[in-house]
C-alpha cells in the first residue's frame, strides 16, 4: 500500500517499469563482474620470472587488453542505453496537465493542508492529512511549505516533490484504481518528521463527486445537550484557537480543519486510526503521541473529556 | 611498544649516484616551497570569493532591481579613491620584490616601509569603504551578499597587511638571514593577488548595481 | 593546590554544561510549569504593574526551544495584529524597555493570561500554562531580558526588526517600571 | 647481500658511513623528548599516526551512534531514543563519518605515507602539518563536548535551510557551522602540504609518470580539496553562521534570500566530498593488487586518467542531490548525463585491476582479501548510483532508505573496505609488527557480511517507502522485519571491528616483527625501516622506474650530500624531478598548537560574542609574530644563494 514496487499511475508504472529495468541490466553487470574478479584470481595466467614477478606472454597481454577494452566499450553502451531509456521516461512524465482538479498542498511542521482549487474561493474545500482524488483524471498538485522544507511522495502514484519556502512547485499524476495510498513527508523537517504521514483517497469520479458534496457542506449545530457542551468546549478551551469547524465560529487556520474529522480514516497526520479511544488519547495529551507536536495537552476533567469526544464524534 | 632501532635499515645496498651538496639553499619564485604554499592559499581564497560573487550573482535573479527598491546606490568615491591607492601601492611592492631578488638589503627597507605606509592607510580606508555600501548587512539579502563579499576581502587584506607590517618591523629589528629575502618575494606575489581580485569585486559590487 | 585548581576548573566546566544543558533542553511532553502562586487574585484593573513576591526568573527564560515556540504562537496567535512584531500598534510596543504592567516574567504571564483593559485580551482558556511561559520567554526576549544564547533568530520574514538575539542586554533593572516586590513596598 | 650483479662493493655506501649519517641525522632530525616534545612533535609521520588514530576514534563514536540507531529502528515504535536524541545522533554520525573521520583518515593516510612513497625526508611544511592536525583535534573536541552538553547539532549533516537557520533554536547549529569550519580548515592545510611535497619533495628522477598510483590519488584529491572546501566553507562558515548570528538574509526568501542557494553551495561540496573520501580508497588498492598479484598494475596512464577525469567530474554532478526541488528540467538532464559518464572512469579502474590480478598470481593475505570485498561491494553501490542519476527513478527513491544503502555501500564499499586492507599492509611499516592474519581474516569475513546484511536490506525498504531520518515508523508499514535484519547487520559489523581492535592491541604488543619490506613491496616507503626513523631516509632514493624496489634488484642509487647538522631537505622540479636546491625544515614548535588552540577562540568564540573574535584574532596574531620570529632565530647558515653551473645529474 506504500511502495513503488506497486504502480498505480502510469507515472509510477513508467519509474517502476524504468527500475526493473535498471535492476535486470545493473544484477547483470554486478554479478558479471565480481564472478570475473573471482575466476580472474583464481586463474592467473602469470608465470613467474626470475626477477620474481609475474609475466605474461605477449599474446596473452594483448588478448587481456581486448578484453578490458571491450569492457570499457561495454560499460559506455549501457550507460548509453540507460540515458535513452531514462530520458524517454523523464519526457513521458513531464507532460504537465495543463487543466483539471487542482489541489493546493501546503506542508507544515508537522501535517499537510490540502485545499481544492475552485474559481469561486467560498467553495474551496480545505481538508487535512487525507486527500481524496478521483480516478482515471489527471491530478495537478501545487505545493507550498509553510515553515522549513517538506517532501510530498504518495511512492504508489508518483515520485516526489519537495515543498521549498519561497517557492511553489507542481506534481501531477492519474490514479487508475482506486485505493488508499500512503505518502509521507521524505525530507527532513524536524523533530516530528518520522510522523508526518497522508493518505490519497482514489474513488471513481462518481463517489468522488459525493465526497465533494459532502465536504463542502458546514456542520450543523448539534440539539443534544452533551454534544453542546462538548462544542461549548471546544470553542472556549483552546481548540478553536487553532482549528475550524464549518458552521461554527472556529475559523483559524493554524492546525488541521476540524470540519469532516470523522470521515477520516486516520489523525495526527497518519499517525493513530480514527478511533475513540485514540482521539480520546491525542486530545488528553498529544504530547504522549506525537512529542514535539505543536498541539499542547489540556487538562480536562472526566466528563468535559466525554463531551468534547462525543462531539468531535459527530463531525462526518 | 615499537623498540625496534631507529637507524635506517635499507632493504638493499645503497650506490651513491649524485652528490646534492653545492646546490643554492635560497631560490626564488615558483622554486621555492613557500610561492607555492601562498599559491594554494591564493587558490582557496580566491575561489571562495568567486563563490560569492557567483551567490551575489544568483540572489540578483530575486530582484526586479538591483540594488533593491529603496535600497541607494553604493558610492563611488571612497571605494575609487581605495582603489587608486591598492593600485599606487603596486609600486612599492613591485620595488621591494625587485630589491629582495638583488639581495639590496638597504633598498628593501626602504621600499617595504614605503609599501606598509600605503597598505595600512588601505585598511584604514577599508572601513569607510564598507559603510559605502550605504546598506546594512541585515536589511536585505542584497546587504548580506555585498557586506559578506566586501568584508571577506577584508580579511584578506588585513592576513596581508599584518603579513607586511610584520615583515618590515623584522627587518628594522633583528638581523634577517638570507633566506628571507625570498619571503619578501612571496609578500609581493601574494599582495599582487589581493590587489587584482579586489578590481573584479570592485566593479561587481560598487559598479555593478548602477549597471545590472 | 594544584588539586583545588584542577577541582575549580572541573566544577566550571560542569556548570557551563548544565547551562548548556538547560538552554538546549527540548521541553516536550512534561507536566507545563506552575504559573505564579498569587496573581489571580491580584490583576489590578487600572493600569499599573501587578505586585507579586516573586522576581525570579521565568521557567523558560533561559530554555531556547521554549523562547522559539514562543515566537512560533507569537506568530500564530496573531499578537502581531496589535503589537506588529513588537514594534507596536494598537498595543504597547514590547522591543523597548517601556512596561506598563511590569516585566518580570510573573507579570507578564499575568498580563498574558488574564488580559488588560484597552484591549488585550485574556489567554489563559485558550492557551494552556506551558505556551504562555513559552510566549513570556519570547516576549521577555524581545526587549533583550532573557540570556542572549537563548532568544531566538531572524524569522523569514520582511526585515522590520532586529532578531532578538540581536537586541541588546537589558539588565532587570534598566528595565523601567518594572513592578517592586510587594515586600518592599511597605 | 652479495653485490655480483652490481657494482664492485667498494662503489656502495659503507655500513659504518651509513650509520654515522644516521646518528648525525637522528640528532637533528628526531622530536623533543618528553611531554613538551610531544606537545611541539612536526614529524609527518607522528603527526599522521596521531591524525590515522584520532580519526579512527571517531570511527567508532560514529559507529556507537549508528548502533544506537539501528538499535531504536530495530522495531517499530521503539521508544530507545527520543526524537530529540535520535536527531542529535543521525545528524552528529554524518557530521562524524564525513568531516571528522572519513576524510581526516584519508589524508591522514597521505600525511604519513606521501613523503615516504615519494622519498623525501619529510612533508613540505611540517609545522602547518601540525597546525591542520590540533585544529582538526579543536574541533573532534567541540562536537563531542557539545553532544553531551545537549548541544549536538540536529538538523542534519546537510544543514538545510531555514531548519538549520529560523527553526533550529539554541547554538545547536551553531556547533555544526563551527566544526565544518575546523574540518575545513585542516583539510584546506593537508591539501597544500601533500600538492606542495608531491611538487616539490620528490626523489630525483621521479617524473610525473613515475609517480605512484596512490600519489596520484592523493593528489588529484588534494586538488579536489581546494576547489570543494570553499564551497562549504562559503555556506556554513559564512552565509549560515551569518544568518544564525547576525540576522543575515542569506536565505530568507521574504528579503530576497535562496534557501536553494544553500543546496547549490553545500553540494557543490558534498558530491566532490564522495570522491574525495573514496579516490583515496582506491589509490591503496593499487599496490596491494601489485604486491600480492607480484605483477606491476595493467594500464598505469589509464588509471591516472582516470582519477583526473573522475575529479573533473565530481565537480559537474551536484544537482542530482535536488532532482526534487523545482529546478529546470533540462539542467537536470545534464547533471543525469554527467552523473552517468563519471561511472567510466570508475568502471575503467576496476577492469585495469582485475586485468592486473589475471595476468598475476594472487596470494590471498588480508590486504587482497579487502579488495576482493571492494569489488563485492563497491560495484553495487556503483550500480544504485548509476540508477539515482535518472531523474525519474530519483525522484521515488532520493531521501529514503535506498539512497541510505546506495551510500554506504559506496563509501564503506570504495573507502572503508581498502581503507581496511591499507591498514594491514602498511600497519609493519607504521609499528615494524605485523598484524594477525587470522584475527584479520575473522575481521573481513565479519565485516563483509555485516555490510551486506545491514545494508541490502535498506534497498528494499527504501522502495517500499521508508524515507530517511525517521526516528520511527508505525508498524502497519510492514516495515519491522527487514529493519530487524539491517539491525543485526549492524551488530555484526560491530563486531568486526571490536576483531580488528584486538588485533591491532595484540600486534602492536607482541606482533611478528616486520622488517623494511615485509610483503616484498615496490614502493620507495619500503626502502627504509620499519618504522621509518625520523628523517625517513638515510640518503635520499633516487628513483629510476615506477617500481623502484622491483626494477634496481641489487642496488639502490641514492643521492649524497644533503646537510645532517640541520633539517634540509631535497626538492626537485615539477615536471621531471630534476634535484633543484636544499630547503631548510623548522624544528619542533609549540606555536601550531598554540594558534589552532586561537582558531579555537574564534570560531567557538563567534557563536557567542563578536569580541571573542576580535580577542582570538589578537592572540592569533601573537602567534604568527612568534612563529615567524622563532623560525628565524632558528636558522642555521650559511645559505647559499646561486647554483653553481654545472650539477651534473647522475641519477
Amino acid at each position: 500500500m506504500h511502495s513503488l514496487f506497486d504502480p498505480q499511475s502510469p507515472q509510477a508504472r513508467a519509474v517502476a517499469h524504468l527500475w526493473w529495468w535498471m535492476l535486470g541490466v545493473g544484477g547483470t553487470v554486478w554479478l558479471g563482474v565480481v564472478l570475473f574478479a573471482i575466476y580472474a584470481a583464481m586463474h592467473p595466467r602469470g608465470n613467474r620470472a626470475s626477477d620474481g614477478l609475474e609475466h605474461v606472454s605477449p599474446e596473452t597481454h594483448h588478448r587481456v587488453e581486448r578484453v578490458v577494452a571491450g569492457a570499457g566499450f561495454a560499460t559506455v553502451l549501457i550507460l548509453l542505453a540507460f540515458l535513452i531509456f531514462d530520458f524517454s521516461v523523464g519526457h513521458a512524465l513531464a507532460v504537465h496537465p495543463q487543466r483539471g482538479l487542482t489541489i493546493d498542498v501546503v506542508g507544515h511542521q508537522w501535517w499537510w493542508e490540502a485545499q481544492y482549487e475552485d474559481p469561486d474561493p467560498s467553495k474551496m474545500i480545505s481538508t487535512a492529512n487525507e486527500i481524496h482524488v478521483p480516478t482515471g483524471q489527471m491530478i495537478q498538485f501545487k505545493l507550498r511549505a509553510a515553515d522549513v522544507i517538506h517532501s510530498f511522495w504518495a511512492p504508489n502514484l508518483n515520485g516526489k516533490r519537495d515543498l521549498i519556502p519561497g517557492y511553489t512547485s507542481t506534481l501531477w499524476f492519474k490514479a487508475d484504481t482506486a485505493g488508499v495510498y500512503r505518502g509521507q513527508c521524505a525530507e527532513f523537517c524536524g523533530l516530528q518528521h518520522a510522523k508526518m504521514a497522508f493518505y490519497i483517497i482514489a474513488e471513481p469520479p462518481v463517489k468522488f463527486a459525493a465526497w465533494m458534496a459532502a465536504a463542502s457542506r458546514p456542520q450543523d449545530q448539534p440539539t443534544d445537550s452533551t454534544l453542546l457542551y462538548g462544542q461549548r468546549i471546544f470553542m472556549s478551551s483552546g481548540c478553536a484557537v487553532c482549528h475550524s469547524i464549518a458552521g461554527t465560529e472556529a475559523r483559524s487556520t493554524v492546525g488541521p480543519g476540524l470540519t469532516h474529522l470523522k470521515s477520516r480514516n486516520t489523525i495526527a497526520a497518519g499517525t493513530l486510526a480514527n478511533t475513540r479511544e485514540n482521539l480520546v488519547k491525542w486530545v488528553s495529551n498529544p504530547q504522549n503521541v506525537k512529542p514535539g507536536a505543536r498541539m499542547p495537552a489540556y487538562q480536562f476533567t472526566e466528563p468535559q473529556l466525554t463531551a468534547l469526544i462525543s462531539y468531535l464524534e459527530t463531525l462526518k | 611498544m615499537t623498540t625496534m632501532t631507529t637507524m635506517a635499515t635499507s632493504a638493499k645496498p645503497l650506490r651513491p649516484a649524485g652528490d646534492v651538496s653545492q646546490l643554492p639553499t635560497v631560490v626564488f619564485g615558483s622554486r621555492s616551497l613557500m610561492w607555492w604554499s601562498t599559491l594554494g592559499f591564493m587558490v582557496v581564497e580566491g575561489w571562495t570569493l568567486a563563490l560569492l560573487v557567483v551567490s551575489y550573482l544568483y540572489l540578483r535573479q530575486n530582484y526586479e532591481a538591483w540594488p533593491p527598491l529603496r535600497t541607494p546606490y553604493p558610492s563611488l568615491l571612497i571605494p575609487t579613491i581605495n582603489l587608486a591607492l591598492m593600485l599606487l601601492s603596486l609600486i612599492p611592492a613591485i620595488a621591494s620584490q625587485r630589491a629582495a631578488k638583488r639581495l639590496d638589503k638597504p633598498a628593501l627597507k626602504k621600499w617595504l616601509l614605503l609599501f606598509s605606509v600605503i597598505v595600512f592607510a588601505i585598511v584604514v580606508v577599508r572601513w569607510w569603504e564598507l559603510w559605502a555600501l550605504n546598506t546594512r548587512w541585515d536589511t536585505n539579502a542584497y546587504g548580506s551578499a555585498a557586506w559578506t563579499i566586501v568584508g571577506f576581502h577584508t580579511s584578506l587584506l588585513a592576513l596581508d597587511v599584518a603579513d607586511t607590517l610584520g615583515l618590515t618591523l623584522f627587518y628594522f629589528v633583528r638581523p634577517m638571514p638570507v633566506k628571507s629575502f625570498s619571503d619578501a618575494t612571496d609578500n609581493s606575489f601574494y599582495w599582487y593577488f589581493t590587489v587584482g581580485i579586489w578590481i573584479p569585486v570592485y566593479l561587481i559590487v560598487y559598479v555593478g548595481p548602477r549597471i545590472f | 593546590m594544584a588539586i583545588r585548581g584542577w577541582t575549580l576548573a572541573g566544577a566550571c566546566t560542569l556548570a557551563l554544561l548544565a547551562a548548556a544543558c538547560e538552554r538546549e533542553e527540548r521541553h516536550l511532553n512534561e507536566p507545563p510549569p506552575k504559573p505564579p502562586t498569587q496573581f489571580v487574585a491580584q490583576v489590578p484593573l487600572q493600569p499599573g504593574p501587578t505586585f507579586i513576591n516573586d522576581t525570579s526568573e521565568g521557567p523558560y527564560d533561559d530554555n531556547a526551544y521554549s523562547a522559539s515556540e514562543g515566537q512560533v504562537l507569537f506568530e500564530q496567535m496573531n499578537c502581531s495584529g496589535c503589537h506588529s512584531n513588537g514594534g507596536g500598534g494598537m498595543g504597547p510596543a514590547l522591543m523597548d524597555d517601556e512596561w506598563s504592567y511590569g516585566s518580570l516574567p510573573q507579570q507578564i504571564f499575568a498580563t498574558i493570561a488574564e488580559g488588560r483593559p484597552n484591549g488585550m485580551p485574556s489567554w489563559k482558556h485558550r492557551l494552556n500554562n506551558q505556551q504562555i511561559w513559552q510566549l513570556v520567554s519570547y516576549v521577555r526576549s524581545l526587549s533583550g531580558l532573557t540570556p542572549k544564547g537563548a532568544r531566538p533568530n531572524r524569522e523569514d520574514h520582511m526585515m522590520v526588526k532586529p532578531s532578538p538575539s540581536q537586541t541588546p542586554q537589558t539588565p532587570q533593572s534598566k528595565a523601567k517600571n518594572s513592578g517592586l516586590p510587594l515586600s518592599s513596598m511597605k | 647481500m652479495s653485490a655480483d650483479a652490481g657494482l664492485p662493493v667498494e662503489l656502495l655506501l659503507s655500513e659504518e658511513a651509513i650509520a654515522r649519517e644516521a646518528a648525525a641525522l637522528d640528532q637533528t632530525w628526531r622530536d623533543k623528548p618528553g611531554v613538551w616534545g610531544w606537545l611541539t612533535a612536526v614529524d609527518h609521520k607522528t603527526i599522521g599516526k596521531r591524525y590515522i588514530i584520532t580519526a579512527f576514534l571517531m570511527f567508532l563514536a560514529g559507529g556507537i551512534e549508528a548502533a544506537l540507531m539501528r538499535t531504536q529502528l530495530a522495531r517499530p515504535e521503539n521508544t530507545l531514543l527520543s526524537a530529540d536524541k535520535y536527531n542529535q545522533l543521525f545528524t552528529t554520525h554524518g557530521t562524524t563519518m564525513m568531516f571528522l573521520f572519513a576524510v581526516p583518515i584519508m589524508t591522514a593516510m597521505g600525511l604519513y605515507l606521501v613523503p615516504l612513497m615519494v622519498g623525501a625526508r619529510s612533508i613540505a611544511f611540517p609545522r602547518i602539518n601540525a597546525f591542520g592536525y590540533w585544529t582538526y583535534v579543536v574541533g573532534v573536541v567541540f562536537l563531542y563536548v557539545s553532544l553531551f552538553a545537549n548541544t549536538g547539532p540536529d538538523a542534519g549533516w546537510f544543514a538545510y535551510p531555514p531548519l538549520s537557520t529560523v527553526y533550529s533554536p539554541g547554538h545547536r547549529m551553531d556547533v555544526w557551522a563551527q566544526v565544518v569550519t575546523f574540518t575545513e580548515i585542516a583539510a584546506l592545510v593537508a591539501a597544500v602540504n601533500i600538492i606542495v611535497t608531491v611538487f616539490k619533495l620528490r626523489s630525483p628522477g621521479m617524473s610525473l609518470n613515475r609517480i605512484p598510483l596512490f600519489v596520484w590519488a592523493q593528489l588529484v584529491v588534494a586538488f579536489m580539496i581546494i576547489f570543494a572546501m570553499p564551497a562549504v566553507a562559503t555556506g556554513s562558515t559564512l552565509m549560515l553562521a551569518e544568518d544564525r548570528a547576525i540576522n543575515t538574509h542569506w536565505f530568507n526568501y521574504a528579503e530576497g534570500g535562496d534557501v536553494l542557494l544553500w543546496q547549490h553551495i553545500f553540494w557543490f561540496f558534498g558530491h566532490p566530498e564522495v570522491y574525495i573520501i573514496f579516490l583515496p580508497g582506491l589509490g591503496f588498492i593499487t599496490p596491494i593488487i601489485e604486491t600480492f598479484a607480484r605483477r606491476k598494475v595493467f594500464g598505469y596512464t589509464a588509471l591516472v586518467m582516470a582519477n583526473v577525469t573522475t575529479a573533473f567530474f565530481a565537480f559537474g554532478l551536484w544537482v542530482h542531490h535536488m532532482f526534487a526541488t523545482p529546478i529546470p528540467e533540462l539542467g537536470q538532464s545534464l547533471f543525469t548525463a554527467a552523473s552517468m559518464l563519471i561511472a567510466i572512469p570508475t568502471g575503467v579502474q576496476i577492469f585495469c585491476w582485475i586485468a592486473t590480478l589475471w595476468m598475476g598470481r594472487p596470494t590471498f593475505r588480508v590486504p587482497l582479501l579487502f579488495v576482493m570485498g571492494f569489488f563485492f561491494t563497491f560495484i553495487n553501490g556503483g550500480i544504485t548510483g548509476v540508477m539515482l542519476a535518472s531523474v525519474g527513478f530519483d525522484k521515488q527513491a532520493h531521501d529514503t532508505f535506498f539512497v541510505v544503502a546506495h551510500l554506504h555501500y559506496v563509501l564503506l564499499g570504495g573507502g572503508i573496505m581498502p581503507l581496511f586492507g591499507a591498514f594491514y599492509f602498511w600497519f609493519p611499516k607504521i609499528v615494524g609488527r605485523k598484524l594477525s592474519e587470522t584475527l584479520g581474516k575473522w575481521h573481513f569475513w565479519l565485516f563483509l557480511i555485516g555490510v551486506n546484511v545491514t545494508f541490502f536490506p535498506m534497498h528494499i525498504l527504501g522502495l517500499e517507502g521508508m524515507p530517511r531520518r525517521v526516528y520511527t515508523y508505525m508498524a502497519n508499514t510492514g516495515w519491522g522485519p527487514l529493519n530487524l535484519v539491517a539491525t543485526i547487520g549492524g551488530y555484526v559489523i560491530a563486531i568486526s571491528v571490536v576483531v580488528f581492535l584486538v588485533n591491532v592491541i595484540k600486534s602492536w604488543v607482541a606482533g611478528e616483527l616486520a622488517g623494511p619490506n615485509p610483503w616484498n613491496s615496490s614502493g620507495l616507503e619500503w626502502a627504509t625501516s620499519s618504522p621509518p626513523p625520523p628523517y625517513n631516509f638515510t640518503y635520499i632514493p633516487v628513483t629510476t622506474s615506477r617500481h623502484p624496489l622491483w626494477d634496481t634488484s641489487v642496488e639502490l642509487p641514492v643521492m649524497t650530500g644533503l646537510r645532517s647538522d640541520r633539517r634540509e631537505v631535497l626538492t626537485t622540479t615539477t615536471f621531471d624531478a630534476r634535484p633543484d636546491h636544499r630547503h631548510e625544515h623548522p624544528e619542533g614548535s609549540i606555536w601550531p598548537m598554540y594558534l589552532a588552540g586561537t582558531m579555537g577562540v574564534v570560531f567557538i568564540g563567534s557563536i557567542f560574542s563578536p569580541y571573542y573574535v576580535l580577542g582570538g584574532l589578537g592572540l592569533a596574531l601573537i602567534g604568527l609574530f612568534m612563529w615567524a620570529w622563532n623560525s628565524i632565530g632558528e636558522h642555521k647558515g650559511p645559505d647559499r644563494v646561486l647554483a653553481p653551473d654545472a650539477l651534473a645529474e647522475r641519477a
